[in-house]
């Protein structure tokens, strides 16, 4: 089998006092979707972070197919083919959703010596996608800030996907999601793997994780629990490497079994 | 994925009432400040309509001091757009005349090299303030208030210790047929002014040694640099990607940032932009008037503020439009000048201005409420 | 009748000295019966100023007033106006020459440098030899001017005894205190208005300096008059601002309606006020002396 | 049975142009648990922030314990008893856990004349409440900022249970939280609910929901779709109400039925 | 649920270095400002040690201006904390100098009333100020810019229109003998330094009026006034149950509402406190110089500003401390006066400044992000 596209080795982030990550390692296949778990502050989303170029590791190395590279910038990791979208901010409310959508990569048209951007590209593209996702706008030049939470992540969604990248890395993007929209990501998802690309997907939530996963990650106050391959492992059993067995048969007792 | 798409919401519009396309034309973010140049307009034209004011050399004159307005208002407002702003616009213009003049008058260089020195100065300045901003994090209101200090302090510190004085005149003189001088003082289209004259549009002198000449001598480039750059501003910001970066800047830069936008590079290249602004309004300044002094400038970053404000721009970034900021520095210049012409005491103006600028913002916010759904 | 006069200063709004002259416009525009407007740009900018001269004149008045703040800055909107028909007296700063180059009628003042000069040669006629300008608006070249005067009939060069007050009168007062303390051997002080002039006074009172330091100050208010009365402040050099904005309206007024004028610039100070003189002077202080 | 103990009658909500509500009503019991359920942009926060005071309705009426209600402001709600933990905003970054768990409801000692925030009283109480909800803090002193997204909302909950509250009102509560940390949250809810405290349960986990749920609530587009006991509907039917069935259907088969 | 508490993590520690008692002792807001303090004396011991600096007169001279700095500053800093900043506190005290000078002056009122309406009509200011700010959702920078050029102009307007002066003199001898006059322009403890001069520790004037006379003759009310204000903030600030809705409200207004705390109340009373602060600044300057004047107070704001800034409190709000504020207006008492003593040309001030400004900010950014994990 060929390289991962990207691997991350023994990864160490130390912020001030804090050691957030202390040498975790985890590896992204071409094709695969590999889950990321963990209980709160376990170093999720920092782990992200430094796979994507916005912290440098405080040690360990990166890999991406089988050469060591590092990641100065967001821009970098972006170059590199490694798309994400965080958990937290995505999107400009301010800002109309074409301009949203495209922001950082916006499509230039020429006249005469200079470039402009190209709105009429932009906007059709942007009302396209933003409809193969389930979400129906007024208008292109609406702004962001008119949608709920959870259309705006759907619109993050979209964007990584249109960018469509050789990593593709989603921080808890089905958190703030209803059903139907989770659904939709997960389709997205399952779609993205089978086009070849490596996706990170972080959820708390196992059964979404099930649904999709090649592999499992749990980790645990900075450091890998183990990874497991999709079949190896059920559901329970993830849930049970999250959180510690015995506190969860305690509380799935008393509270009929249904978390 | 033909499932989803089947799946996606069939008639999301039940429930959004209707907005007639008119008023949605209207809402834009530069409306506010439309309804006041017209009001601001309205009024003058039924109290001074007779002073003079709209006689052609009162347009001229509030026109240009409308133009200074705008050209320090253009660089505020792509810089408030971008999430940041500078309190040190008014030192830096003090600052670079002052350097212009001396390296002409005081040091003999020729008026092009002090032009671009003080140029590259000035640059070299708001590119400082731009990545103190960036590398310390700090807030741009302290980081350019430190150098609203320090340039002011170091003005009159070189000015006083090379000539013990704090105006420095001859600079004309000194510039008297430079190469690029004219671009910055002269003024243009006096031809056309002449034949207007001929036709009786436009006064004429008469006495003194220009006694037969038109009372208007030509536009100032001062107003040509305020139309080049309300232009270049307003195309910049919203027909480039480079204006798409701006807004995402201000927006969110951390949103920004994660999505590749190189927003260290934009808000630095904006401080810079702002510098350029406060310079080319320096060197207009000193190559009209002949002089320099230590203490041009004073209180010229809240006037572009203001004007920027009044334009619609929103003070924490993200939001704005430099027409607006143009049309706040119309109304500024309108408005002070008008007052003149109307006869009010003038220590009122500043009431009038502190009234304009609390209406014309509730206005603004209210129009941008309706625009962008925020909450 | 009713003509109509613009007056234009270079002080900034809240220049008390230029009330004086406020209020002598309003007099003469009583007594000829003509309108009179004072305008000066807000912040004292002199940018502004040249700008508030060419809307003057756009507003075609009978007659322009105006201070020759700088004489590069004002030089082309104020000959525009001269050359528009317009008749122009400069007042207060600038020279005759300066006001002839212009074009105006006349001058009305008292140069800058000279007065200052005036004030260092009675000082040290006193035997100063090592003094303090305090200058509460030093971003004004006519402030640093004076200063300059000082020191050169002194002999001496003006170097660190000029000092950036500021306007706050607590800090002018600790500044003047703290300049005196770390140099003891300074003997005199020039104040360059009442801005200064009252916190000076403050300062030598609490530093128990009062009377043995040399005081001269430009401008008179109602404190400074009773400094020179108690003997703290030698002298005040009054440029009799009121007649600079009595004298170009009546002059104005006359050439509107008669076609008279006179031939020669006037002088109107420097007049200095001391003990001897300060009784006349005192009951009109600030107001119009 | 007696009166509910909040009951909202045909609640409109209008934004501008936007109908956010559009005839919703809910009551809540004493000692019961009302999951409020639905898509994106349904007005599940809207209708809560309603509820507690944030928004004034444009329509419609609110009655508590039978008598007909109007808040002016969330301190009005917090003094008829409601008391809410919301969705995006909860917690002061920069202040100390303490200031923030009492924020609104200082303790205070007299000493004279005057009236002191009792610091030492109100640190104890923050360090037990805390440990309670499995936070260790090292200091009370330590400010929430260094807290993980989400162990703030931990603090968050905590709060609101300590200052229990007629009813309690949790706007995703799950949302941002690891397996164990969800458990302990349901637990509570179902302590708190045993203490004869009305539960509003807003979530997009339909599993989350019937683990507390006595009552559950379906919004779509600003409509209530309806209002079914526990027993009544089962996992399967809530999540075809939430989401509309075939698509689900179709998606779960893809998907593997996990979803 | 003793199942959770038993669930309790076990040991998080493991994941946080140690870290020092005493460095966490160190670590305070005002830490930033404790060490500018510390430098900047040494500093000027070093080079102006034996210029007078530090003997008794010294100290009450560079004493006052750090005490004029801190009555603003307290009020300023609150205002800060509480997420709202005043721009308006340099035309308040022109405003409220004129009022009281115009009251007792001219129309002859007596001098305590005078002071009482004076507080009356500016805590009036300050409210609106706040109820627009609250009730628009503007950013309080520009509805205090507003009020910045509107109080400015009507001083000037009414000062003019009603006495023809922008400088009214007089007052201290209107207030003559008034009860509550002393309180601001007097001074306290004058026996002690008739001892202390006795004694040989404060020194006597030696020749003209007052040759014999302790050379400080007193502490002037303005410290007093600067400490009891010190000391009110920060126990308000610390100790009490508004302190903590001082800091919600400015932390995060909206969640702070959310659980009741009344935000709206907070931030106008804080507005209403900077002008009290403002107020009492012109009521001692007016009673110890006994005339007012139409400018008074410019740019008092930003130096107001500038020593919160320096004494660690976050432009942004929610975050600072009082003692950090007036050590801040301590430094820049101290740098200021320092200057003179030193003999420094007296345009780098305003450099200097600048300077420590941007450096005091860098070094308190830094401490912050250690105590509250703020990324
Ligand atoms: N910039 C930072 N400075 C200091 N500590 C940090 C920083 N970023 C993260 N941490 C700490 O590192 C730990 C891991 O945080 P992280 O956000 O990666 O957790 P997570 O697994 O994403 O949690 P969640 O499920 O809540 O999103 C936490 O304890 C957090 O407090
Ligand atoms: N202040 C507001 N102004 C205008 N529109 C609003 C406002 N608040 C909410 N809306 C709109 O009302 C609708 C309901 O929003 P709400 O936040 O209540 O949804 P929700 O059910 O909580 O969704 P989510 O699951 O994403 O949290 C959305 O379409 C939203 O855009
Ligand atoms: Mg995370
Ligand atoms: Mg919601």
């Amino acid at each position: 089998m060929s390289a991962p596209l990207i691997e991350l080795v023994e990864i160490e982030k130390h912020f001030g006092p804090v050691i957030a990550l202390n040498g975790v390692s985890v590896s992204v296949d071409a094709g695969e979707c590999h889950c990321l778990l963990g209980d709160n502050g376990a170093g999720k989303s920092t782990f992200i972070k430094t796979m994507s170029g916005v912290h440098k590791p405080t040690g360990g190395k990166i890999l991406a197919e089988g050469r060591e590279i590092s990641f100065d910038s967001p821009r970098d990791a972006m170059l590199a083919g490694i798309a994400t979208v965080y958990q937290d901010l995505a999107m400009i409310p301010l800002m109309s959703v074409t301009r949203n959508f495209w922001m950082g990569r916006e499509p230039q048209k020429r006249v005469g010596p200079f470039k402009f951007f190209d709105f009429s590209e932009a906007n059709e593209i942007t009302m396209t996608e933003m409809a193969k996702m389930g979400i129906r706008l007024r208008s292109p030049d609406q702004a962001v800030g008119t949608l709920s939470g959870g259309e705006r992540q759907t619109v993050a969604i979209a964007r990584a996907v249109y960018f469509g990248a050789k990593v593709l890395i989603l921080d808890e993007p089905t958190s703030a999601l209803g059903v139907r929209q989770t659904s939709n990501v997960l389709a997205t998802i399952d779609k993205v793997r089978k086009n070849g690309i490596g996706v990170v997907f972080i959820t708390h939530n196992v059964r979404h994780a099930m649904a999709v996963g090649d592999r499992f990650t749990v980790l645990n106050r900075g450091k890998t629990l183990g990874t497991a391959k999709r079949g190896d492992i059920n559901a329970e059993e993830l849930q049970d490497l999250m959180a510690g067995g015995q506190d969860l048969a305690q509380l799935e007792g008393s509270l009929g079994g249904t978390v | 994925m033909a499932e989803t798409q089947t799946a996606a919401t069939p008639d999301q519009d039940e429930r959004i009432r209707e907005m007639s396309t008119f008023r949605k034309a209207l809402i834009r973010p530069e409306l506010g400040a439309i309804c006041g140049t017209i009001l601001v307009f309205v009024f003058f034209i039924a109290i001074a309509g007779d002073s003079g004011m709209f006689a052609p050399e009162g347009i001229i004159n509030w026109g240009t001091v409308s133009a200074q307005f705008a050209i320090i208002a253009v660089g505020a407002c792509l810089l408030m757009i971008a999430g940041e702003f500078d309190l040190s616009v008014g030192s830096m213009i003090g600052f670079s005349g002052i350097v212009m003049a001396l390296m002409t008058v005081h040091w003999g260089l020729p008026a092009w090299f002090a032009i671009l020195a003080a140029f590259a100065l000035t640059l070299t300045i708001g590119a400082l303030n731009g990545f103190l901003v960036i590398r310390t994090g700090l807030p741009s209101f302290i980081v350019t208030l430190a150098s609203l200090y320090i340039l002011r302090g170091l003005t009159i510190f070189i000015s006083i210790t090379t000539t013990r004085k704090t105006i420095i005149g001859g600079v004309r003189e000194a510039a008297e047929g430079d190469p690029i001088a004219w671009l910055f003082g002269g003024k243009v289209f006096s031809g056309l002014f002449v034949w207007l004259a001929d036709l009786g549009v436009v006064g004429k002198f008469v006495a003194g040694p220009r006694a037969g000449q038109p009372v208007v001598e030509g536009i100032p480039m001062l107003m040509i640099w305020a139309l080049v750059l309300i232009v270049f501003g307003h195309i910049l910001l919203t027909r480039t990607r480079f204006g798409n970066w701006v807004f995402a800047s201000g927006g969110d830069a951390q949103a920004a940032r994660y999505v590749g936008v190189p927003v260290n590079r934009v808000k630095i290249l904006m401080f810079m932009f702002s510098a350029f602004c406060a310079t080319v309004f320096a060197t207009c300044q000193v190559m009209e008037f002949g002089s320099a002094a230590a203490d041009r400038g004073l209180l010229k970053e809240f006037e572009a503020i203001i004007s920027v404000v009044i334009g619609g721009a929103l003070l924490t970034g993200g939001y704005g439009s430099v027409v607006g900021a143009a049309l706040g520095a119309l109304i500024f210049g309108v408005v002070q000048q008008g007052l003149f012409f109307a006869g009010v005491e003038s220590s009122l103006f500043r009431v009038f201005l502190g009234v304009i600028l609390l209406l014309a913002v509730i206005l603004n916010t209210f129009i941008r409420r309706m625009i962008t759904g925020e909450r | 009748e009713g003509e109509r006069f613009v007056l234009v200063s270079h002080a900034p709004d809240s220049d008390s000295w230029w009330n004086t002259i406020k209020n002598a416009i309003a007099v003469a525009g009583d007594q000829m019966d003509v309108e009179v407007e004072y305008r000066n740009p807000p912040t004292g900018d002199l940018a502004d100023m040249a700008r508030i001269i060419e809307q003057a004149s756009a507003s075609n008045p009978d007659g322009i007033i105006v201070t020759i703040a700088d004489f590069d800055v004002l030089s082309g909107p104020v000959s525009n106006a001269v050359a528009k028909g317009i008749p122009v007296i400069t007042i207060n700063s600038g020279t005759e020459e300066q006001s002839k180059k212009l074009g105006a009628l006349m001058h009305v003042g008292q140069p800058e440098l000279d007065a200052g000069k005036g004030a260092g040669e009675k000082a040290k006629a006193a035997g100063v030899t090592s003094f303090l300008c305090v200058n509460h608006y030093i971003t004004n070249p006519a402030s640093v001017e004076r200063c300059q005067g000082y020191a050169d009939a002194l002999g001496v060069e003006l170097g660190g005894q000029m000092i950036d007050s500021g306007q706050d009168p607590a800090e002018i007062k600790s500044k003047v205190m703290a300049y005196l303390q770390s140099n003891p051997d300074t003997n005199g002080i020039l104040t360059l208005g009442p801005t200064s002039a009252h916190p000076t006074l403050a300062a030598l009172e609490e530093s128990g300096k009062s009377g043995t330091i040399h005081f001269g100050t430009f401008d008179l208010s109602g404190e400074i008059a009773e400094g020179i009365k108690s003997g703290v402040i030698a002298f005040a050099i009054d440029q009799q601002p009121y007649l600079q904005g009595y004298l170009p309206v009546v002059i104005l007024t006359n050439l509107a309606r008669y076609g008279v004028v006179p031939g020669n610039s006037i002088n109107s100070g420097p007049g200095f006020v001391t003990k001897d003189n300060i009784a006349l002077v005192e009951k009109y202080a600030g107001e119009y002396r």
